[in-house]
């Protein structure tokens, strides 16, 4: 392993929740990005506000692959609570950074691993007052250390402190310091240079570093909705503050500063919800993020909009289940949940974003299914996606969008009508035309939760009800056509199919290589939205064996295709990662392998 | 068969109201409760109160949850959208519509199953955000639909049908709002239209969460002795507070109604309440006076009806948001997409 | 059609709710029940409490078949508002009986069907005083017009006046008369007897007639259910009211008059499952009946209720969704539901009781499940199931029985253990030992939703996470050999399967008698437990061909097959029916005929 | 690392209590929460209250909702049973454990989130139902773990960490419990440990369901000013009402407390809370009057504390319910199942 790698390692970064090293972290990953180099954060953090365990991931590609790796060159171990199983996710001949400020602790000894110290508590507390201070330039320090050790370039980061303090001069000079600090401390006494290296490229130009939280409200606030009623939950919570903010700079109508927007905070999940519909109805776009939590109380609601027909976008940013489970680890457990929400026959139009790009298009897209369809649209991502820093090309808006309201009938169409019936399939693709309130006095109705026939009436007559969800579920059926197609890749010569939905697609590609790299061929499907499309069926039919790839303990996902796509279960290889973390290449071909073992 | 709508022929001694429209133009489809159902008094003070202000019916939204009381939306404003949604969830439903579109008439009807049982949270939030809506509680102490279980209004002592007595407390809806700072509690008798239009017009003018709680007699399963929600306990413990008598902003004669002794509040929506004082000192826009008052006569086992309060200043959801003065939904796509260039400006902060 | 049918037709009694015409109805079936004539009802109501329609319909079978008829031979049309309605439901050939106070309505004149008019209320208003009276007789009146007609025995139904009115002899007396009007009418003013004519057998000695949420209770009484929480909701609401008249008999302790159970009528659903689980959680039987629309508000406590590994009984008496749907109509639309209620990855152990009679054994069976298996068990019944009176053999209770409390550590047994860890997998059978509060300072642990480890502390860690999950899957595996087998029964050289669930046996039992005789020759199978046994998936694949009868749009039962069984679809075929009513043989011929017809 | 308990070795010098438990036998894991956050000094507290009182640890059941206050059962009576149930449901879980074993002494733990948010409902039916329990509602004005944001008793204009202000009227939960009949309302002040410990005590002591609520500053989203949930703030405003000195059955010496002008009042337990007045002429068994009085402060913007309510007789759960002295889990199944005689003679019913 002494070869050197360039841009292409993953570094650790163990701390206590609190202490501040959000900022230093995030230092490292734009300068990194900056040089022009692709880099991954994770961040990994407790369901509480102060003093537990945090790490924080960077995983720097020169290929470009964004997915999670367990495998660590790097550990910069600040947090004494951690230290034994920090030290063991070190790689053999990798390196472990710890505060020198006091003797190097047992737990941390390893013989395979290079310990590096640096007295950073001490230089912090000989250069800075106050304990505030002390503890948060500590992050810095560290920051600066590894920019000496890993090769960064200094410039960048004078460049991102003058950027970002620059209305703080103080501060700025406090950061400049404390780089100074951590980079001095290692050229002086560290023999480097490591074999992990850092060399600027050209790979980082045309992209950003966003979450999927703030790119799914940027598509919420591009597609126009004007309402989002919330109730905080993690991993959902950023999403709407992530709104907020927009609407705040881009939504105040400039003469009168009043807003062009209604943020709503909920007492809970079932009134979001029902805010949303409300406001849908009355015909707003409008929205909730949520998590598996609230999806379980909004089932009621969900099964009203499905059948009175109501659009609605919910958000769910998947975390571990079931229960409150563990709120701040990652997981795909809602699929099946959102497909089927609610008692009675209901089926719901799902779409399942893979990174913060498509958070953007398909929460845009969602409004206009959901209006169009005049249902409940689900976005599944996840807490990977929705809170960790991805590198994506740069997001771009068609200005020519019009919103797609949908069968809306303005007072102008209603003059047409001789009398307007809300539920009549005039057109013969399962879409009733609607109305709003207030437009005219010939296009009232009356929504109801309860029996209905097609003129709208409330009905208890057998044949009556029938005709009517008999053509709701025609109308979703239509959906799996305007839904986001699967992305397909295929391999010359592969006769066995991987398949997988949302996040696991930075794993899948991956794995893909890799196996490729050792023969191992397999064309690639990931769904993108449910009613699954024909081509999902082609492709699985296509393979004689399809590896389902998923983030969840019952191969939710393959539940889904068996009972959409009638594929026979013997065609289905259930691959599954679930313990929380992002999945990783790793995950995927362990996984494949342990099948075409057993199978040969 | 339910919703049958009457034959429309207008009988020409129908009077009409401002706009041209009669009272059966306020009307919706036939009643489905039981005869003699409070429930069906409360419709006909509603359809009453809409044509005595001259409401547009389909500037109008009329929404409930589940119950008996949730179903009497489909029986008035026939030209109006309507929303017989789930049971206790209505008042988050308004909210968003609200939200979505201020320059409509919301009046939200429920039960006391459907507002102080399953619905009980969702109520009280929907006081504290101020949702500019009149909300009509129509007050049986039981659950009408099912058949006649104990509501959380139902009084201790009362028995059932099935002969068992309740035990505990009922909740009083009024003095609820109150505590939470509601900007207009009111509570009518659903057997005294005189003193119920009124009260629903002044709600109807408000700008905020106007509740009214109706007490209003299951004749099925709670008018019996024992119960302070049947029609003659009602008619005997009601001792009336405040008679609001709504002079709409077209006319300002005021000279045709009795004077007496009377306070006039300024609504915000520029119309005056006239409220008449009929007990004695008693100030409508004394919030902790009118807890006082109500719980003095529930002591004597008295029901207080009338304005019982009046915030003298509301600021409503739209308020608080500091929303545009259009209604959301009919913003412009352009004024709501930052554009293409915006969106290029703003990704440098994610560099 | 003028050769006698004796014991085997269906008639059918049309009314307005809330005339009163309920106790009328069951006079007739009691009489019919106590000539030893197997016989059922249905009760058609509406979601009112006055004035809307309703119907009852008896069917009266020689052989005993259960299954409502669509066709009626008989029709008594008390209700205006129907006439047109009632009156195309009988069958060529067949009767109608009207009140001829009034002539005869143009609606209701059909040249095949003979009219039979008898002044009722003309002879009610003759006979009696008030109006009240005068209403109510008119149904007694028609009661005993019809006892002529079809030729029951007045002594059978003096006996039953004199058994329900012993204490009332005003009212016994006016029964009597009305009884009489009805009676003396026919048999002075119409010729000679119907060709559908009642005949006394000896077949229902050992059997009683009785509605499933009747049998539900007893079920929960006899386990020895001691809280039990709810809130009201149609069909399940009777099936409380039924409990707390059991313990008001049974229940309380003679000396002091206090209960030895606690109904709480809770707030909402959320309210009531909640306080199932704290009770069961502290230690007591404890359940809660509810329908569709409880169940969703339900579901984020049922996934507690499963990661906590909480017993919890909780019926869901399925009635027509979605949403509010058709509250007084029957479906089977929450199978899917119930299976996999929550967020994240659950299952859940469900039961499926056919009739009242298993609706008393599987309520009985629920509670040692839950104890056993540490989870909520759903009871599924119906509408059709838990509200109508059926014919079933008499209940038995073995007295043997002690309840299955499951791995509940003593006190004594506590003293044994070094340190107590909830959810140690001791015996390696996926079940880890529970105790209750109070018990021993030994047994303390803290019960929570959120990740725990197999010790019980709290962890986000992911390999401590999943070693509990994986167990609690198998836990709910193995609970596939404890839930009740299914009911398996082979026709001779048959070679396609019927497959069904619930309620559709009595339409199943039938249409397999029809279908033979015709020559189809079908085996058959009913499940009554989830997760499915091995014998499921026995039966499933030794049929190319299985027909799955099931009452919903989607074909929920089938879904779950595929899901659980693997088996593929191709060897599924769906026969559904969901328009509210409860299904009828013809459903299950026409529906399998058409296959078989596609197929050829 | 969250649930490592501390080292157990028992310091002499530890004194012990009439069951020779030291207050270590008390205590619970280590906190997670904030250095200095209020609720852990409501958690000492807590601890010290049950050692005085000599409670059995393992007779207790510690349960709560989601939150930062929620969490803290794990940090006290580590021998009792705990239940951390989801967010704002737990009042109907208590209800459900107190009906199965009246036996046992619950304490439920809650935030404001937790109970006046998404949990208002079942917390005012709890209170209805007079649920015998202790319920210590730890009360910031913020959704601490979930990084701060409003909750329904933060207040109207104070600022959040982002700056925002509150546009909403607080819910004040001790009004809010008076309204709904409530038959024990205190607030105390997470740093007031001197007058926090008594309350608990009687709390405990109170049959049915004793309502605390706690001003618990958020020291890291809300200890600021422009907050009433301040340490600064409630330090300065908070007027002590009523101190409740507890005196334990065990004992009846009374001489040790300062006398003063004294009320006694007789707890259901047959234990005594004495009651000393510093607010001149306050009743706490005068129920509008604490009403009144905690209104009256509320406006010149002080927060009352001390054992606001107390009603001389309350009838909990299971005097409404009529349910056996025995708890329910200890009736023999023998006496539940009628077994198959009498179900042979029940079904005559059915034919
Ligand atoms: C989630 C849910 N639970 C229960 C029901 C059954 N249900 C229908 S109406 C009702 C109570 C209605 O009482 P109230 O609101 O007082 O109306 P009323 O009939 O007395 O006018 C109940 C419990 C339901 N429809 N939905
Ligand atoms: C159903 C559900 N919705 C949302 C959340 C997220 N959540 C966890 S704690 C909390 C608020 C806690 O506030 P509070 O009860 O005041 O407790 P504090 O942290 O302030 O002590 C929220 C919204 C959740 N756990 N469950
Ligand atoms: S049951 Fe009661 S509330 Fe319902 S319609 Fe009849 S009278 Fe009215
Ligand atoms: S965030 Fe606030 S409430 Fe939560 S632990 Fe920290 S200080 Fe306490
Ligand atoms: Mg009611
Ligand atoms: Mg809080």
């Amino acid at each position: 392993m002494s070869t050197p790698r360039i841009n292409d390692f993953a570094f650790k970064i163990a701390t206590a929740n609190g202490t501040g090293s959000a900022s230093a972290n995030a230092l490292i990953m734009q300068a990194i990005f900056r040089m022009g180099i692709p880099v991954t954060g994770k961040n990994v953090f407790p369901s509480n506000i102060q003093g537990l365990p945090t790490w924080y991931e960077i995983r720097v590609s020169r290929q470009g692959y964004t997915a999670r790796t367990p495998h660590f060159d790097l550990m910069v171990a600040m947090n004494p609570a951690t230290y034994q199983k920090d030290v063991t996710e070190v790689r053999p001949g990798g390196w472990l950074v710890y505060d020198s400020t006091w003797p190097l602790d047992a737990r941390l000894i390893r013989p395979d691993v290079t310990s590096i110290g640096i007295p950073l508590a001490e230089m912090c507390n000989a250069a800075f007052a106050g304990v505030r201070e002390r503890i948060l330039m500590k992050n810095i320090a560290y920051a600066g250390a590894l920019a000496a050790l890993l090769g960064m370039d200094l410039d960048v980061i004078r460049t991102l402190l003058a950027e970002k303090f620059s209305r703080k001069p103080a501060l700025m000079e406090s950061n400049r310091t404390a780089i100074a600090l951590g980079y001095d401390y290692v050229a002086q006494h560290v023999p480097g240079p490591l074999t992990i290296r850092l060399e600027a490229m050209d790979a980082t130009a045309d992209a950003i570093l966003i979450d999927g939280n703030t790119a799914a409200a940027l598509g919420c606030l591009y597609a126009g909705a004007t309402v989002g009623a919330w109730y905080p939950i993690t991993p959902a919570t950023s999403l709407m503050e992530a709104f907020k903010g927009f609407c705040q700079k881009f939504r105040v109508e400039p003469d009168t500063k009043r807003n062009r927007f209604a943020i709503l905070q909920a007492e809970d999940e079932l009134a979001a919800v029902g805010m949303v519909i409300g406001a849908s109805w009355a015909g707003a776009r409008a929205f909730t993020p949520t998590s598996g939590p609230g999806i379980s109380l909004m089932s009621e609601f969900i099964g009203l909009a499905y059948y009175a027909e109501v659009p609605a976008v919910i958000f769910d940013v998947q975390r571990t289940g079931p229960s409150t489970g563990m709120p701040t680890r990652t997981q795909q457990g809602d699929l099946m949940l959102c497909a089927y929400a609610s008692h009675g026959d209901t089926r719901h139009i799902c779409l399942y974003p893979s990174d913060p790009r498509e958070a953007f298009e398909f929460a845009a897209a969602s409004f206009d299914l959901a209006e169009r369809f005049q249902t409940p649209v689900f976005v599944l991502s996840d807490l990977d996606i929705g809170m960790n820093d991805w590198m994506i090309p740069k997001l771009a808006w068609d200005d020519a969008y019009r919103p797609d309201r949908g069968k809306v009938l303005s007072a102008e169409e209603l003059e047409g009508v001789k009398t307007f019936h809300r539920y009549l399939d005039a057109d013969g693709d399962g879409i009733a035309a609607r109305t709003l309130p207030g437009i005219s006095p010939k296009g009232a109705f009356f929504t109801r939760g309860s029996g209905h026939n097609r003129f709208g009436a409330y009905t208890e007559d057998g044949d009556e009800y029938v005709e009517v969800i008999d053509r709701i579920e025609r109308k979703i059926q239509h959906a799996a056509r305007a839904v986001p197609a699967p992305v397909v890749k295929m391999a010359s010569g592969a006769k066995m199919g991987l398949v997988t939905v949302g996040g696991c697609h930075a794993a899948c590609v991956e794995a893909l290589d890799l196996l490729a790299a050792e023969g191992v061929a397999l064309d690639y499907m990931r769904v993108r939205g449910f009613p699954f499309g024909a081509d999902v069926t082609k492709f699985l039919e296509a393979h004689d064996v399809n590896f389902i790839v998923e983030q969840n303990r019952d191969g939710q996902l393959r539940s889904l295709i068996m009972l959409e796509t009638g594929v026979p279960i013997e065609r289905l290889e259930s691959v599954r990662y679930y313990g929380g973390f992002p999945m990783s290449a790793t995950h995927v071909i362990a996984g494949i392998k342990a099948k075409l073992e057993q199978a040969a | 068969m339910t919703y049958i709508t009457k034959p429309r022929a207008h009988h020409p001694a129908l009077q009409k109201n401002a706009i041209g429209l009669t009272r059966r133009d306020y009307e919706g489809a036939i009643t489905t409760l039981c005869a003699g159902c409070g429930h069906d008094s409360i419709t006909a003070a509603i359809i009453q109160a809409f044509w005595d202000l001259s409401i547009p019916p389909h500037k109008v939204a009329k929404l409930s949850g589940i119950g008996c009381s949730s179903k009497t939306p489909a029986y008035f404003l026939r030209e109006a959208h309507g929303f017989n949604s789930v049971h206790g969830r209505m008042p988050s439903i308004v909210a968003g519509a609200n939200a979505a579109n201020r320059d409509i008439m919301y009046i939200g009807v429920s039960g006391d199953g459907d507002s102080l049982s399953i619905g009980l949270g969702q109520l009280c939030h929907a006081i504290r955000r101020n949702v500019n809506v009149l909300y009509v509680l129509e007050n049986n102490g039981v659950y009408g639909l099912t058949k006649g279980q104990f509501s959380a209004s139902a009084d201790p002592g009362s028995l059932s049908k099935r002969g068992e007595a309740n035990t505990m407390d009922a909740i009083d809806g009024c003095l609820l709002a109150l505590t939470l700072g509601a900007t207009f509690v009111a509570r009518g008798f659903s057997g005294d239209k005189a003193q119920l239009v009124p009260l629903i017009k002044a709600g109807l003018s408000h700008k905020g969460f106007a509740f009214i709680d109706v007490i209003s007699p299951c004749v099925t399963f709670n008018d019996h002795d024992g119960s302070t929600k049947s029609y003659g306990y009602t008619r005997e413990h009601n001792v009336e507070v405040v008679q609001a008598d709504f002079v709409p902003p077209a006319s300002a004669i005021t000279t045709e109604y009795d004077p007496g002794t009377v306070r006039s509040v300024l609504l915000h929506d520029g119309s005056w309440v006239r409220l008449r004082k009929l007990a004695g000192d008693y100030d409508p826009t004394d919030r902790d006076g009118s807890y006082q008052y109500i719980r003095e006569h529930q002591k004597a086992g008295e029901v207080v009806t009338g304005l019982l309060y009046l915030s003298p200043d509301s600021s409503d959801l739209h308020d608080q948001a500091n929303t545009v003065a259009a209604p959301l939904t009919q913003v412009p796509f352009e004024a709501l997409c930052p554009g293409n260039d915006e969106l290029q400006r703003l990704q440098k902060r994610f560099r």
